[in-house]
């Protein structure tokens, strides 16, 4: 029975050569002459150091492409005129399903036409040597950024590459991002990606992982998310990770936002061990962005002006074009600059904003209400724990794709627009928390004059698109 | 006569939130809808079309891989035997493509209509009601495929 | 000896067939014709009405071309894809230095060439007709927005022609325009600008004036801005004017922004008279933007941010393109359209900030200070005592180009970036109020290890361009 | 020998101000300003050149009027005997024009050096002592053009 213990060496060993037999490029990984790598870095290059000195919101984007040339003129445009201060990698779809072949037969294509066909950086393809030209390249820190649910092979590669911050986790790249792995199985493997960086830090080398903590990206409520980060945050640190970034996306409501992420940091330092450096990332919205590139800058100028107030150690940016595709360089430069702008201007003032303590402790009784309930699912252990929640319901995120979890829980925003829980299925709550929660969102149904159902969902999910906050009535609206 | 369709994201897409709205949407429109959630391929596409007779196959596809996804998908309903009004709809190119070009390329790949991702719902509903009304039955088809 | 009374009628009558003498299309002027004109339009295009009535901030943005048709072209794009609640025409520059002739040639320019040199559109050109055939062809109200000294014949022509609101006023539209227009000159010229308006408005034609609340735009301390909003209302009110609308212009600090509109608000209401309905407009940052689109959206998301938090009755949005030139329809649609969004979404959010309260009572303890000084110096008469202290110094503006105002007084922004006063000269203020002020800046020199000068106010006028709100020396930045 | 530069915003313009910035960058490093303020026209810039023996003129517009405002300029100042550098800036055009298209617009003008918006005073400060230093000498001049 799988338990949050760390994996022993020599099976480390094991499933490091088993793995690295999956594909060609596999054979190319050396530990000893990867950790020389990485010590010849220079301190621009070091993720964790950089992240962790900051003195404001570190700026990073999303932004992967097939072919290396074009994903090292990417990642130097978006330094350059967009002055990110971090940079990404944004792994391909196939390559997060293993299917190393098909990413091979679109890397081949867009090298051929030049068509890229594929929606990401095929790093595993490109093998230790391709990662390195590309961080050699760079004179930034980058980070794997990709949603794989065995993700094994890519960690063993990208960490030999050079890359020294590596985004995901055994829910967050399972449950919002496939339908049939369990979790038991997606724990195991992450065990594996985090023990492997733990071996790193062992060695100096500390790698920085990222807890991806939007989620489904669609009206997560705060504490479902955080007690998810903080279970991550604990496998990993099990593993000997040194350097942990959880994450949080923007629901709109400032408030609750910066409620959120205060309460994401306390609880993070409070749940990981010592040892661990816990820094936060915000995620600027991440639901459905409006299909209108101006309406999309004021979603980007919320997220950054909610950044300037809550001040996490990073901030992932959107573009305007978000809602579309892919964006252009040139977007994605944009929606970078434009949240610089906000933040720089917004971030010496001082915003203490009425209401955000009581809001933080609502979101910190409700996560500690998550954890209790996941430790007792465990009996103390937290892996076991968070399977056997997630199984019974007691743990459960909205619009969940995956057969793992019941994806039943129901969000809805109240008549401030903070995102509360209209169905509650099985998630293990106090009940005054949840009189709480119908209450508010009671006040939200007479303020419209109609019942809460999942046409209030609906039309919340798709408010931000439309230029609201909240999905009121149609109706209602006279103007 | 209610009528069913089929509904579901094509390959390794996760995007969920656009076929709940669907969903709900298409049911409350009087539609029975078999959700098939996503990450379907395209023979579980083809089985439910043919298990639940379907009038209608609804693809969606949010990620940027539907060309690849959807390479061969009207053979593989052929050969299954499946004779259904078929739509996809969503974020169909990778990158910010121009929609006529997509467009073209979808309804190459033999599908009835082809939307994009500012389709509301009801649009979609509107289109499948027409197209459902001017098909003609199963022996009128047999009479002139004969 | 010139003083806040009101024109007689026959006066009235003598000046307006005056000044309908000074052009061709002065002829076309007839009051009863107008007034008919004006009751024959619907509800939508009674600009005191909408305005009032409305229950979010409605967006307005600045536009003006040469040609009738152009111009109509332009207004129905800002409506219909910018979805501008307000609409605007800008005259150009020489029809606000009452160069008819200049203003007829570059008309014709644009006629025949189709190139636009002229800034504006050339209202008086235009004449009665044209006016009505631009207020016909757009479902929407339309303000008059310039700049001129003495704008009587515009009014005369544009009242006429159906607009019902008039932007400027005696002090703000002379103090930051011209350089040797007298005071006392254009307060007379106004006198008649706003006695026509309350003509109307005594037939039930309710014109709206609007007096320029952002002045020189560049670091107007909010009680300077106020004062004179006040001054102008008054001198409206006097004179019969019954729905004014009094500006202010983002200076970017949340705080310091929101409390100044409430208390633009408060004082407006509390010193004119009950009789005219007082509104206020909020205008987008109106100093030097950043050369560059993506961090100009980033200022305007600021200001769309300040403007849901204070909601004032009207926003007047800037575009991406500020630095640059005169916008295009487009980009200054896409100012609106961001603007619209952050509000949207964040209007219905409870968002109180600490220190608001105090914020505005030493605004509105300022404004008093400047407000008793205007009556001592007119004994009484608030026309006397504008003249007077603006001679004196007591009342003054910062980078006033005007030989009417000593332009001595200098701003800078505190270490939490509120816009102080550095250089008070001979504005009258209350000591106690001044050594406020003093203890900010030094605190701001402290943290910048720095004497305050010249140079603070320099930096401070270029951060906002340079992607910052308050200037920090260079050095200091180690980033 | 600290020299002189006359400063000025032409035409009915009002924005102050650039210019404020511009005498005091200039002032600051060295030079002897003599500043004009707004709204100054083509002769108030030529007289002052003439009483303060000028060896430049700066030229600021920002409202859009620019070039109307400065036909025949150079005329003027050759009629009054000023024989200075002259420079323009601000923002020369009207709308969201090319720079390059301004600049040869303006040095057709006669103006010596065109500069936007973006620029920073220092490079104006730059350019106008390498510009000085270049120029012969009263003397050298009458040698040269008898
Ligand atoms: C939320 C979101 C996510 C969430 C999804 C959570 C989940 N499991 O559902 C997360 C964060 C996990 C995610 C992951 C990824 N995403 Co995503 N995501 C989005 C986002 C922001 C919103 C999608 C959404 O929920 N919209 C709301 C719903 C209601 O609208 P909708 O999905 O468009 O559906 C409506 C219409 O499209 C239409 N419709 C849809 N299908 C069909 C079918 C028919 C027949 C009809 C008639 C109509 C129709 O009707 C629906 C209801 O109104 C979009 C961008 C956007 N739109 O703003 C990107 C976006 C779709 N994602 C994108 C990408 C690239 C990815 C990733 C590959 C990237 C990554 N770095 O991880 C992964 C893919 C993972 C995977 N295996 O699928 C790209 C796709 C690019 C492209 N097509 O060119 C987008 C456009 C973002 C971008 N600009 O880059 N994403
Ligand atoms: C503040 C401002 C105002 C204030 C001016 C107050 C005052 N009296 O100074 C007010 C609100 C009154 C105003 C009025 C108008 N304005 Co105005 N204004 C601005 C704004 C926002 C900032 C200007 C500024 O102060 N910048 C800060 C200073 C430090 O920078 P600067 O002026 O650019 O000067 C620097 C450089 O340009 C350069 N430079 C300037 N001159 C020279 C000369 C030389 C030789 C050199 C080397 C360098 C140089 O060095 C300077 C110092 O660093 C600009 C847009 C912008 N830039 O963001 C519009 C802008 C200049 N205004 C504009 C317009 C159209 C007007 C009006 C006609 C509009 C109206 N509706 O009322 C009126 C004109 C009134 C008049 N008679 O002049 C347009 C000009 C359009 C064009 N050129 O195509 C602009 C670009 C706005 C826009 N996008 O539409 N404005």
């Amino acid at each position: 029975m799988i338990r949050d213990e760390r994996i022993p060496a020599d099976e480390l060993r094991r499933i490091d050569e088993e793995i690295r037999s999956n594909w060609s490029t596999g054979d190319d990984v050396d530990f000893e002459d990867a950790v020389a790598y990485h010590e010849s870095l220079p301190d621009s290059k070091r993720f964790a150091d950089v992240l962790e000195s900051a003195d404001k919101p570190l700026l990073q984007p999303r932004a992967g492409v097939p072919r290396l040339d074009d994903q090292i003129e990417l990642l130097e445009y978006l330094h350059r005129e967009g002055k990110a201060d971090l940079l990404p990698t944004t792994i391909d779809s196939y390559t997060r399903d293993n299917e190393y072949e098909k990413a091979q037969q679109g890397l081949e294509k867009a090298r051929e036409t030049g068509d890229d066909t594929l929606n990401g950086f095929p790093a595993v393809n490109h093998g230790v040597d391709g990662c390195r030209e590309l961080i050699d390249s760079i004179d930034a820190p980058i980070e794997v950024r990709h949603g794989t649910p065995d993700a094994r092979l890519l960690a063993a590669i990208t960490f030999a590459g050079g890359f020294q911050s590596f985004e995901g986790g055994p829910i967050s790249y399972n449950i919002p991002y496939t339908k049939r792995h369990g979790l038991e199985e997606t724990i195991e493997k992450w065990q594996f990606v985090d023990r492997l960086a733990g071996a790193y830090t062992e060695r100096g080398v500390r790698i920085n992982r990222e807890p991806f903590g939007p989620l489904t990206g669609t009206l997560v409520p705060p504490s479902i998310a955080i007690a998810i980060m903080i279970v991550e945050g604990q496998l990993a640190a099990t593993q000997g990770v040194r350097s942990i970034t959880l994450g949080y996306g923007q629901v709109g409501n400032v408030v609750q936002d910066v409620a959120a992420l205060n309460a994401l940091k306390k609880l993070g330092n409070e749940y990981l061990p010592d040892e661990v450096v816990v820094t936060t990332v915000f995620h600027e919205w991440m639901g459905g962005f409006p299909p209108d590139e101006a309406r999309a800058n004021g979603v980007i100028g919320l997220g950054g002006m909610t950044a300037a107030i809550a001040q996490p150690d990073k901030v992932i940016t959107k573009s305007p074009q978000e809602f579309q595709g892919v964006p252009t360089k040139e977007a994605n430069s944009a929606g970078l600059r434009t949240t610089r702008q906000v933040i720089d201007m917004a971030i010496e003032q001082k915003i203490d904003i009425d209401g955000i303590a009581e809001e933080q402790d609502l979101i910190e009784r409700e996560t500690r209400c998550l954890m209790d309930t996941i430790f007792e699912h465990g009996d103390g252990d937290v892996v076991q724990g968070t399977i056997e929640a997630f199984d019974s319901g007691a743990l459960d995120v909205p619009f969940a794709p995956s057969d793992s979890a019941k994806g039943a829980v129901l969000p809805a925003r109240d008549d401030d627009g903070r995102v509360r829980i209209f169905e509650w299925a099985d998630l293990e709550m106090d009940d005054d928390i949840k009189e709480i929660h119908k209450a508010r969102l009671s006040r939200r149904a007479d303020t419209e004059g109609r019942k809460q159902s999942f046409r209030m969902v609906a039309d919340d999910v798709d408010a931000i698109s439309d230029g609201k906050l909240i999905g009121r009535p149609q109706s209602t609206g006279d103007v | 006569m209610s009528q069913t369709v089929v509904l579901g994201v094509i390959g390794s897409d996760a995007h969920v939130v656009g076929i709940t709205i669907l969903e709900q949407a298409f049911s409350a429109a009087g539609f029975d809808v078999i959700n098939l959630g996503v990450q379907t391929s395209q023979e579980e596409f083809a089985e439910a079309a043919v298990a639940h007779d379907a009038e209608a196959v609804l693809v969606s596809s949010l990620y940027g891989h539907a060309e690849q996804d959807c390479q061969g998908f009207h053979e593989v309903l052929e050969d299954a035997g499946v004779d259904a009004v078929t739509y996809i709809g969503g974020n169909l190119a990778v990158g910010q493509d121009e929609f006529e070009r997509t467009r073209r390329t979808f309804r190459k790949l033999g599908f009835d209509r082809v939307f994009d991702s500012e389709t509301d719902p009801e649009d979609a509903i509107a289109a499948l009601r027409e197209d459902l009304q001017i098909r003609p039955t199963e022996s009128e088809r047999a009479t002139i495929s004969s």
